[in-house]
């Protein structure tokens, strides 16, 4: 699965995009952050508070209870301030 | 319509190609978001403008429709620029044309209101020596949720 | 600043000049009102507008005065031609600048609804054949009355 | 004293603008709006009903309450179609 990471969120974690073989049993973008939270450090610093943190799913919006299952690609950025 | 791009654009311009031999239109409202060179009371020198393509694309798309399907919109245009700005740049331009100006205005609120609250773009600030990343505002949420009805 | 002129405008050049040097600008709001070759049902193929030479002045700059005392604005223009028109034509340009787009937003909102409202024009349409003067309409009274507090 | 007429009403009493020697008495404008009746049938007609009948003194918008002592021009006109 591709995911990709925007904005300081993407300066945290110091990668723009990887491909990623999930392991079994995440379901959903929740299951998905608690599994980036223990890949390292800059992960768990990263994806420690939701608040300010925001996904999508296939180019489109998602809350973290959206299911991942078949998702091509996954977003991970901080609140949008563009315009 | 909608466009991401680096350049600059000219508002007589884009309005004649939108409005090219259209005699229907009574009210036309162009919004236009620009680089301020004081923000919260730092200074700006750069504004860099990343996002995220592809689906900042589709989000534009989907935000102008559902902006046709709210008011009687009869042409529309939404031009925001990514990559390195400087103060008194233009960043956005939402251009919004209808028969009546109500309608005209209501859409061009509401487009800026959702292009600003999830449009996938994201502003870093430099004032010459040290970056830092633009915070998102809690009164853009509140903006936007004001069309939440 | 106020203009009334026969003369088309050209909303880049206006807003270049208006907006000339500064970089406190974030939000730009241009309203443009245009002559419709349908109106309430009926063809328009000419449009006159006549208007109170020296009332007129007085009343833009009176109305532009107080959008400056309700937001803050770091500049405005209004323009309205008078004369012959024809559909496709500008009547009116509003533009409002400021540091956040709430206030260009209301502001030229505010501005047409007192303008239309107040300012002492009389629009008077020929379909080719017969002319007739066009009533004012109950709903821009409505809407300017929105400013009341 | 100065009185202008624009629009459809212009068009009613057929004259644009005209110098008034007001008779005697006359101290607003709804009293003037009365003598201007009695002038002939043409502004009889466009004179009858004031909900449609605006009036600026000096250049100002004002009621029909306003008084006209003093004045230099008045204007009477239809509700504005302008913008």
């Amino acid at each position: 699965m591709k995911v990709l990471y925007f904005g300081s969120l993407r300066d945290m974690v110091g990668v723009s995009e990887e491909d990623i073989d999930l392991p079994e049993g995440l379901s959903d973008l929740h299951s998905l952050i608690v599994w980036m939270r223990s890949r390292n450090d800059d992960f768990a610093a990263a994806f420690e508070s939701l608040v300010f943190l925001r996904a999508a799913i296939d180019q489109e919006h998602a809350p973290f209870e959206a299911s991942i299952i078949g998702a091509r690609e996954i977003a991970f950025f901080p609140p949008v301030t563009g315009g | 319509m909608i466009r991401v791009q680096t350049d600059n654009f000219d508002i007589s311009s884009e309005i004649a190609t939108l409005t090219a031999g259209r005699k229907d239109i009574g009210a036309l409202v162009t919004f236009t978001g620009l680089v301020r060179d004081l923000n919260d009371g730092d200074r700006v020198s750069t504004l860099e403008l990343e996002h995220y393509p592809g689906m900042t694309e589709k989000e534009l798309t989907r935000i102008e429709a559902e902006a046709h399907a709210r008011w009687a919109l009869r042409a529309s245009l939404i031009i925001h620029r990514v990559g390195r700005l400087e103060p008194g740049d233009n960043i956005v331009l939402v251009i919004t044309a209808s028969a009546h100006r109500e309608d005209a205005f209501k859409a061009a609120e509401f487009l800026m209101d959702y292009l600003k609250t999830r449009a996938p773009f994201w502003k870093r600030e430099s004032d010459g020596a040290t970056e830092k990343w633009v915070d998102a505002r809690d009164s853009d949420d509140l903006a936007a949720k004001r069309w939440d009805d």
